[in-house]
């Protein structure tokens, strides 16, 4: 492993300079193949770590009934349903449904899983994309500026400010959100993704995707587009500023890091100004590690999600997950959280290989 | 092509004084230095490390970080570097003068094709269309002599070798035609026969294009090689400046004496070894590694054919021996001694070391032998645990193999080691990096000998230090191996300093051995044709000389 | 060389680390530290001497004036005013403090030992033992830390709340998010100083693997462990509040907790009743900010590049290529060349 | 706001609640959220009119006992589901034979213990065979969650009816019909034409529904106005707070919901599994207990008046509702009485102070549970005479461990399935011993098992009332349980919205057709 500026400043002969020239052997092609593959473990593990974890617990039947039933109604239902074969066989037979992309079906509303991924999957996507949208509006040009005038005040500043960003928990700060712009100023709606005229209207749309911007732009009308994204507007921040707070961190120490390198002197001394040493000679090689981070970003994003969608009513897979939880219906919960871990390692893939495209030493 | 006419000055450094703030107070690298350049001249700078030699080039061009302060004056044509604005500074920079990093893989962007490189100092200092831009670059490119340049602008960096990185790299620097470029240590990192290229390429720089040049080097082979006028730092005083041949004739400052007695010279070595053969010629016995046809491929990861760093290598180590490995940068020679170390395993051939078959050894089997074998390592700085004293990394190998109970146990050992390698006792509770490289590798030596090893095995234990530091250290070894009788396998890349220790030379191309015998057969009269143009290549410290010499190479080359 | 510290004299220094920092840093960067510290060691009092500090139990709700009532404003006997259950804000935001500390001890002292210890074998070891924990590791370590956390704490407490139940299945929550952190960090650097010369030349002199690692490996690749403590304790705090807003956490009749009360005083905020949220809010914030200060300071001052001033030759370890910056390093995670080794 | 599909004249009403659905279909849920959508859209035989705890005829033209076990339902002619089909008897049979045969675990199935079989003799003829003769309360059941009426040409008759089927189908007959379904996101209703029973046309058109998962944010949106009627659960705080609000009103209505505590006879302090075990202490400390608790306090503090005391078995409100433990145990007023619970003690023999494990839970008994057991504990412990250790746990664990009678002290709540005193009686204390009564306290007392089957099958009104009072009386003096708090029903609607108070009756069915905006 390689630090940033190892990354870009590798002596010849040095074990990344070897191992570096047989990936150029090897191509481009060949690193995505076993990009690729890399993803199957990944998930698999998640996906019986979560399994086994969820097991321990005791079979969902009891968790979600326990309560209701008497002792043999539940003995039925745990044996219709299969929990009291031995764990391995249950497991093998749920591997082989989540292959089939069948999750099962919930236990306290009896829907299949698959579509409860679908109903809400969109709202989280279209969450997240806003959320990240405002992390790099936020994050990347502040971290290059604090990197620009890094060790005065303004980069102190930049920087404690990214640490607040991170520090106050997401139910936090929608909370103060709320106050100020739903409450206070009364500006922004403060729950929801929708009026309920809104979603209605939606609601008649003959192909309606869950992802409400989509659906507000095929009915067209400007009002219900302004509606879908004022909605948006706080939630995005919530969780957007988290990210934010980090990708400002990560882009300030690349860019710092890459600022040292020699090729940066060399560059200067050419008489490149200062600020475009920054934008581009520093900012380009820093990208590499810094995308290659951002991919596990989406992990906080999708902890975060839990928090700010439970927050702000935004009903998407994380809200729906709390849900589940405290109704205690494992079943959802796994279908659910299975997903996830399905979504965190091709994001990880799909940001790996654009670091690489990025990488000319890898590319070919 | 520079503005000036030949002989106008290019640049005037008068009275420069620099001082860094560090943590442990100031240190003032650079002390009233005064030089001047002129157009179509090259002045090297030489000094030992630390010297001062960097700090003042990049003064030249205000470089230095802020944690600097320079006083004094830098004139660049008619401005003052020390104390112009940032904005002329930036116009002057490239234009007035232009910079030759020492390591060129690390002087280029990796992820900016080299003709974008090229077209930002142009685009630095004027309008340029994309077009013209490029258009300039492979002018440049195929200037400096990169084959097929109007392809090779588009490529990255690391589609080039070391040698044509650094072309590029001057090529960066020419493109803005600048009166002065100041080329810091610009073939250190190259080996002898691509530095021999790089340095008509600067020559042509200064004939063709008419720069003034400051060629910063501790090799004065190079400063042979190329300057017109020398000037010795020390300590950050220039303490001697003359034109190249008077320097050589006779030098004044007993520092640059000192130096160049260190600088080691081809053929010198001859003498011992012949004494030394003369002596083991009494006890004969069998040799201690024994080569045959050796191998050693490093895997390739994942089904990717492996990479064969030696190929077919056989020879032999006797007792009391030196054999000198010699051969450019990535030819095998350190495999081959880490092989014989058991560092790395062997995959081919075979290879017996001390009687111990290397090929499928076990870790197990090899441990016991180790005791007979010492080690020396290239880098001095990092052949030590930063955590433990001289004194206790010293001690390891008693430790390790049961001569010695703990480090304060061993300490009575370990100060007669430290006496053996010449370091007083106090060093011994030191830390390493309280040491310099010089001492550094001699307590390394220490650490080699404690054992009284049959065989050492030392890999380039000169080539991160300054040459006056470098002889000692090889004087030490000699008298180390006259005193413990070792066999040993001495690893460089430098052939004089081989030929000063070695018995027999072996030299190394490409994982193959293409040569071997005794120093006098192999530079005396050596028959393939690598090692021909190797030897041709090593630039000696005469000028007179040394220029005879570029004329054989010349002819080498042009033979082919 | 005129000042050479003695050796005792530097080993004190690296059992100070922070002190050590201290002493280097300069500037903004010192102030950024100190402020960081001062967070901190405040913290930390307060969680030591909250029996002291705390005007009321943490689940106090009467005193011999009667029930104190709810929701009071600030002022008079409550300094902070109390909740919608009738405690005292004050008392619970203090004594919550202490609960924080626990339960970032517990988590800490749990992973890192497990950490170390298979981040050490794994790199140094290497071959498919690595590249399997590798593949665990990062797939855990990519995956969303709070899912994880009420995952665990739903199978640890079994749904008890009382202290040590909630305490612990918090911690043990938050250290299965942070042994892959450690695994990774001290893997990476067992890794890069494997291939130094020190260590080779250890193995030509014949030292034995156990010797290599614990000797010459060990020592030199914890020197990144302060950070990434501080670092994961502000993680901590935040996955533990994430608990306990999403109920998940430790019922206030057995200890007081920030993200807890927070989520039982939402609707207060709502109502105008601001004090009971803002303070454990605030709590939060500032404590991890400090901590996290602090653990960002030790990691700019722990790389050359990042530091304010060069630093004095050799003892310039540069920064771990893993550094565990909250939601991932700042450095490149690997690589190609990581991903070679991988798979 | 508001909106969406037809408008006739009538303005549309958009309602905010944080109920769950978790089934539409009626054979499956047995659970608030559910019944309040299956409520407005599903025809009941039987149903509570506006303001009156009793059950009446709905679509049903009349019943009655036509033999002692068998209850003859007439339907009114013509009847129509709002899709078109006929709704006939077969329909009747149908559901109730669903429901028997599915027996869904989350469904209410149980609640037709006494239902043997149906019989359809002709189009608008049910005849119910139930197992125990003239069960009185067979009308109220008919009432309850499993008394919906589906389509037979849309319900599968052996599996569960999804969500979308049923909307799809339109096999609505109640006061609407819904146009259109987001799961527990936003449910759209119309006023049903076809509809025509006891509780009349809806007064508006158009019916919103927004589902809620944070009281806060429900609160909110009823105080900006997002929403006309914000409908189960406000916080007690926002509660308090929106009273408090000129834009909104807040209306408080009997709810049938109460909360409690039990002591289990075997485990309980000198309990009769105890090493000390001793009836006459185990009263004392249960009285003691019960002379002890503020419920005022409760009400007051830490529901801000969203509940009021609860001083019987039955709460007020429905016919026989005392408040026999009033005049028992306190000061007489209801307010505690420590003096009273020392001199209870002494008199027994009992050292004090008694040591009592409490349980509480707050996942299932909601998150005030916490503060209100606080609060309980340190009652008790006012006087010195108690040390309770307070314990919570996770709903799942709770349940099995008070089952199992791990705990000797804990918290219950119950939501009556009917509006009927009987609901908040047999379940409790009717305990024979075959079969063991849903507290699971180990209660048992031949007397009080003969009086609650007595009463159910006592047709005269003033009669059965009689009787209800007694056996209220009866417990009370044993203690089984401590009733504590009786849920009120709170509504919040902006001004200008009328009908609120009416629907908001001892029925406590919350339906929207009494509402109207203008
Ligand atoms: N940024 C800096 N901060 C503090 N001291 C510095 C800095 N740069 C150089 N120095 C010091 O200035 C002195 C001269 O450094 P310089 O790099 O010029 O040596 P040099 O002659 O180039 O040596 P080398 O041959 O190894 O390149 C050294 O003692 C070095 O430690
Ligand atoms: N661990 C490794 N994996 C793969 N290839 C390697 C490895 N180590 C060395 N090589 C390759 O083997 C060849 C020989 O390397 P070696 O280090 O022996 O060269 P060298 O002669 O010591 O060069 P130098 O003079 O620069 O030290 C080089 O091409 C190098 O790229
Ligand atoms: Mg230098
Ligand atoms: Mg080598």
């Amino acid at each position: 492993m390689t630090t940033t500026a190892a990354e870009v400043t590798t002596p010849p002969g040095a074990p990344e300079q070897k191992s570096r020239s047989k990936v150029r052997g090897g191509g481009l092609g060949r690193y995505i193949l076993i990009r690729f593959l890399l993803i199957f473990p990944t998930v698999f593990i998640l996906v019986t770590l979560v399994f086994l974890l969820m097991r321990t617990i005791g079979d969902p039947i009891t968790a979600s009934l326990g309560g209701r039933l008497n002792a043999e109604q539940l003995q039925e239902r745990i044996h219709a349903a299969g929990y009291d074969r031995p764990v391995i066989v249950q497991y093998v037979e749920y591997l082989g449904q989540i292959f089939t992309g069948n999750f099962g079906t919930t236990i306290s509303d009896n829907r299949p899983i698959s579509t409860v991924l679908l109903t809400y999957g969109g709202a989280t996507l279209e969450l997240a994309v806003y959320a990240l949208i405002v992390a790099f509006i936020v994050g990347i040009p502040l971290g290059m500026l604090a990197a620009y005038l890094r060790d005065r005040w303004p980069d102190a500043v930049l920087r404690v400010l990214a640490i607040l960003f991170y520090a106050t928990p997401v139910f936090f700060a929608g909370l103060l959100l709320k106050l100020v712009f739903g409450v206070w100023l009364g500006v922004l709606p403060i729950a929801g993704r929708a009026t309920t005229s809104t979603e209605l209207q939606m609601q008649l749309l003959p192909n309606k995707t869950g992802i409400y911007l989509i659906d507000a732009l095929q009915i067209g009308d400007p009002a219900i587009i302004g509606d879908v994204l004022s909605h948006a507007v706080l939630p995005a921040i919530a969780l957007g500023l988290l990210t934010a707070g980090v990708f400002l961190r990560l882009v300030r120490t690349n860019v710092i890091g890459t600022l040292s390198a020699d090729y940066v002197d060399a560059a200067r001394s050419r008489g490149v100004s200062e600020f475009r040493l920054v934008r581009k000679h520093a900012y380009k090689p820093a990208l590499i590690p810094i995308i290659t981070v951002i991919g596990l970003q989406i992990a906080l994003l999708l902890g975060g999600a839990v928090l700010t969608e439970t927050t702000f009513e935004w009903k998407g897979l994380g809200f729906m997950l709390a849900q589940y939880l405290s109704a205690r219906d494992f079943v959802a919960v796994q279908g659910i959280v299975a997903l996830l871990a399905v979504i965190v390692a091709i994001t990880n893939f799909i940001v790996d290989i654009v670091a690489a495209l990025i990488d000319p030493r890898v590319r070919y | 092509m520079s503005s000036l006419a030949k002989g106008e000055q290019a640049v005037g450094i008068t009275d420069l004084t620099v001082t860094f703030a560090t943590d442990g107070g100031d240190v003032r690298a650079v002390d009233g230095v005064t030089l001047s350049v002129n157009a179509g001249e090259v002045l090297a700078i030489v000094g030992e490390s630390g010297s001062g030699k960097t700090v003042t080039a990049k003064t030249i061009l205000g470089l230095l970080p802020e944690t600097a302060t320079a006083t004094g004056a830098v004139l660049l044509g008619h401005d003052n570097v020390v104390t112009i604005s940032h904005k002329r500074l930036r116009e002057i920079r490239g234009t007035s003068a232009a910079m030759v990093f020492q390591e060129p893989s690390t002087a280029l962007n990796p992820v900016y094709t080299v003709g974008w490189q090229i077209a930002e100092g142009l685009r630095a200092h004027g309008k340029y269309s994309r077009a013209e831009a490029k258009a300039k670059a492979i002018e440049i490119l195929d200037k400096v002599g990169i084959p097929d340049a109007e392809h090779r602008v588009n490529y990255y960096p690391h589609q080039f070798s070391g040698g044509q990185k650094q072309r590029v790299v001057i090529a960066m620097a020419l493109v803005l035609d600048p009166e002065l470029i100041v080329a810091d240590e610009p073939t250190t990192a190259l080996d002898v026969t691509v530095q021999a290229e790089i340095l008509d390429l600067l020559r042509r720089c200064r004939d063709e294009f008419n720069a003034a040049i400051v060629l910063i080097t501790h090799n004065m082979g190079v400063v042979a090689d190329l300057a017109d006028r020398v000037a010795v730092m020390y300590e950050g005083e220039v303490v001697e400046e003359a034109d190249v041949t008077s320097l050589f004739g006779n030098p004044q400052h007993d520092y640059t004496k000192r130096l160049l007695a260190a600088v080691p010279y081809l053929g010198s070595g001859t003498v011992h070894t012949r004494e030394r053969a003369a002596e083991r010629a009494l006890t004969v016995s069998e040799p201690l590694v024994v080569a045959k046809n050796l191998e050693i491929e490093y895997p390739g990861r994942l089904g990717r054919g492996g990479f064969r760093a030696v190929n077919g290598v056989s020879f032999e180590i006797g007792a009391r021996e030196v054999l000198g490995l010699v051969g450019e940068s990535g030819s095998g020679k350190t495999t081959i001694g880490r092989a014989i170390g058991g560092l790395t395993s062997i995959t081919g051939g075979s290879l017996t070391v001390l009687g111990q078959e290397m090929l499928r050894v076990k870790e197990r089997q090899f441990r016991p032998l180790r005791s007979e074998i010492g080690f020396v390592f290239q880098d001095p700085a990092t052949s030590f645990n930063p955590l433990l004293s001289i004194a206790e990394c010293v001690a390891e190998p008693l430790i390790v193999h049961g001569k010695a109970g703990d480090a304060r146990a061993a300490r009575s050992r370990v100060d007669e080691l430290l006496e053996a390698v010449q370091l007083p006792k106090a060093f011994g509770d030191r830390f390493p990096h309280e040491l310099s490289g010089g001492q550094r590798q001699r307590a390394s030596l220490a650490r080699a000998i404690a054992l009284q090893p049959r065989l050492l095995i030392a890999d380039e234990p000169t080539s991160a230090l300054d040459v006056s530091v470098q002889a000692r250290v090889l004087e030490l070894f000699a008298e180390l191996q006259k005193e413990f009788g070792f066999a040993a396998l001495f690893i460089s890349h430098d052939l004089a300093v081989v030929d000063i220790l070695a018995d027999r030379i072996a030299v190394l191309y490409r994982g193959e051995l293409v040569e071997e015998g005794t120093g006098a057969e192999v530079l005396g009269a050596p028959q393939h044709p690598y090692t021909k143009r190797l030897l041709a290549s090593l630039p000696v410290p005469n000028p007179a000389e040394q220029a005879k010499r570029r004329a054989e190479l010349q002819l080498l080359r042009t033979e082919g | 060389m005129a000042s050479i510290p003695a050796p005792q004299k530097r080993g004190l220094l690296r059992r100070l680390p922070i002190v050590h920092q201290l002493r280097q840093s300069v500037g903004l960067q010192r102030g950024m530290l100190v402020a960081g510290l001062i967070l901190t060691a405040a913290f930390l009092l307060t969680a030591i001497f909250a029996p002291l500090l705390a005007p009321y139990g943490f689940s106090q709700l009467r005193d011999s004036a009667g029930n104190f009532g709810t929701q009071l404003p600030p002022g008079g006997k409550h300094l902070l005013g109390t909740t919608v259950g009738g405690y005292d804000v004050l008392s619970r935001v203090i004594w919550g403090s202490q609960t924080a500390a626990l339960v970032i001890i517990v988590a800490i002292i749990l992973s890192i030992f497990i950490g170390i210890a298979i981040g050490l074998i794994s790199g140094y070891i290497g071959g498919w033992l690595d590249r399997v924990l590798v593949t665990i590791g990062d797939a855990v370590y990519a995956f969303p830390s709070l899912l994880l956390a009420i995952v665990m704490s739903i199978v640890i407490s079994g749904g008890r709340s009382d202290l040590f139940g909630g305490i612990l299945s918090a911690a043990i929550s938050i250290t299965v998010v942070f042994i892959p952190q450690y695994f990774r960090v001290i893997r990476a650097e067992t890794i890069r100083i494997k291939s130094e010369a020190f260590v080779e030349s250890a193995k030509v002199i014949g030292a034995g693997s156990g010797r290599i690692m614990f000797r010459h490996i060990l020592r030199n690749a914890t020197r990144t462990l302060p950070l990434i403590f501080t670092l994961n304790a502000s993680e901590a705090i935040l996955t533990l509040a994430g608990l306990g807003f999403l109920g998940f956490g430790i019922e206030p009749t057995s200890a007081a907790e920030w993200g807890y009360d927070l989520n039982k005083s939402i609707s207060d905020v709502t109502s105008g009743i601001w004090w009971t949220s803002v303070f454990p809010g605030l709590a939060i914030v500032l404590v991890v900010l400090g901590i996290t200060l602090v653990g960002e300071s030790l990691n700019d001052l722990a790389d050359p590049r990042l530091r304010t001033r060069r630093r004095t030759a050799g003892e310039a370890p540069s920064v771990a290529t893993e550094s565990a910056i909250p939601g991932g390093s700042l450095d490149v995670v690997g690589h190609v060349d990581q991903l070679e080794e991988r798979a | 706001s508001g909106g969406g599909g037809a408008t006739t004249g009538s303005k549309p009403l958009t309602i905010g609640t944080t109920d769950k659905v978790t089934v539409l279909d009626p054979a499956g849920s047995y659970d608030n959220g559910s019944f309040a959508v299956q409520n407005q859209v599903f025809p009941f035989l039987y149903n509570t009119p506006y303001g009156s705890p009793d059950v009446q005829p709905d679509i049903a033209a009349s019943g009655d006992f036509t033999s002692p076990t068998a209850f003859t339902v007439k339907l009114k002619p013509g009847l129509k589901f709002a899709n078109g089909h006929d709704l006939t008897s077969s329909d009747v049979k149908f559901t109730f034979d669903r429901d028997l045969k599915i027996a869904d675990a989350n469904g209410p199935s149980s609640l037709l213990y006494n239902l043997a079989s149906v019989d359809a003799p002709d189009k608008t003829t049910v005849v119910f065979n139930l197992k125990t003769a003239n069960d009185q309360v067979f009308k109220q059941i008919l009432s309850s969650p499993a008394g919906p009426i589906v389509d037979e040409e849309v319900f599968p008759a052996d599996k569960l009816a999804t969500d979308q089927e049923i909307v799809k189908a339109h096999a609505f007959a109640g006061q609407y019909d819904i146009t259109s379904y987001d799961f527990n996101n936003l449910i759209a209703y119309k006023a049903n034409p076809n509809y025509d029973g006891v509780l009349g046309k809806a007064k508006t058109d158009i019916v919103n529904v927004k589902y809620y998962a944070s009281q806060s944010n429900l609160k909110l949106d009823v105080q900006k106005g997002n929403i006309d009627v914000a409908f189960r659960s406000l916080s007690p705080t926002d509660v308090a707070n929106l009273e408090k609000d000129s834009k909104v009103t807040v209306y408080h209505g009997p709810g049938g919901e109460i909360r409690y505590f039990v002591f289990n006879f075997q485990t309980q302090p000198f309990g009769t599994k105890t090493a000390d075990a001793d009836p006459a202490k185990a009263l004392a400390v249960r009285q003691a207990a019960a002379d002890l608790v503020d419920r005022d306090a409760l009400a007051k503090n830490v529901y801000k008046g969203t509940y009021s005391p609860l001083y019987s078995y039955v709460p007020d409100g429905l016919t026989g509702a005392t408040t026999v433990l009033k005049d028992l145990y306190g000061n007489g007023k209801g307010g505690p009485d420590a003096g009273k619970a020392k001199k209870a003690l002494a008199d027994a023999g009992v050292t004090t102070p008694v040591k009592i494990d409490l349980q509480y839970n707050t996942d299932h008994y909601g998150e005030s549970s916490s503060d209100e057991y606080a609060a309980i504990k340190s009652q008790l412990e006012a006087g010195g005479l108690f040390t309770v250790n307070l314990q919570s746990t996770e709903y799942v664990q709770y349940s099995k461990d008070r089952k199992a009678g791990v705990y000797s002290v804990f918290q219950l709540g119950w939501f009556p399935d009917y509006s009927d005193a009987d609901n908040y009686l047999t379940p409790f204390f009717y305990n024979p011993t075959d079969k063991e009564a849903f507290i699971i306290n180990h209660y048992d007392d031949p007397a009080v098992d003969a009086l609650i089957l007595k009463q159910g099958v006592t047709s005269d009104k003033a009669e059965r009332a009689k009787l209800i009072e007694e056996i209220q009386a009866k417990v009370a003096a044993q203690l089984p349980t401590v009733p504590l708090l009786q849920g009120d029903q709170v509504a919040v609607a902006v001004k200008g919205v009328s009908g609120v108070k009416d629907t908001l009756d001892a029925s406590f069915k919350f339906r929207y057709a009494a509402l109207s905006k203008g």
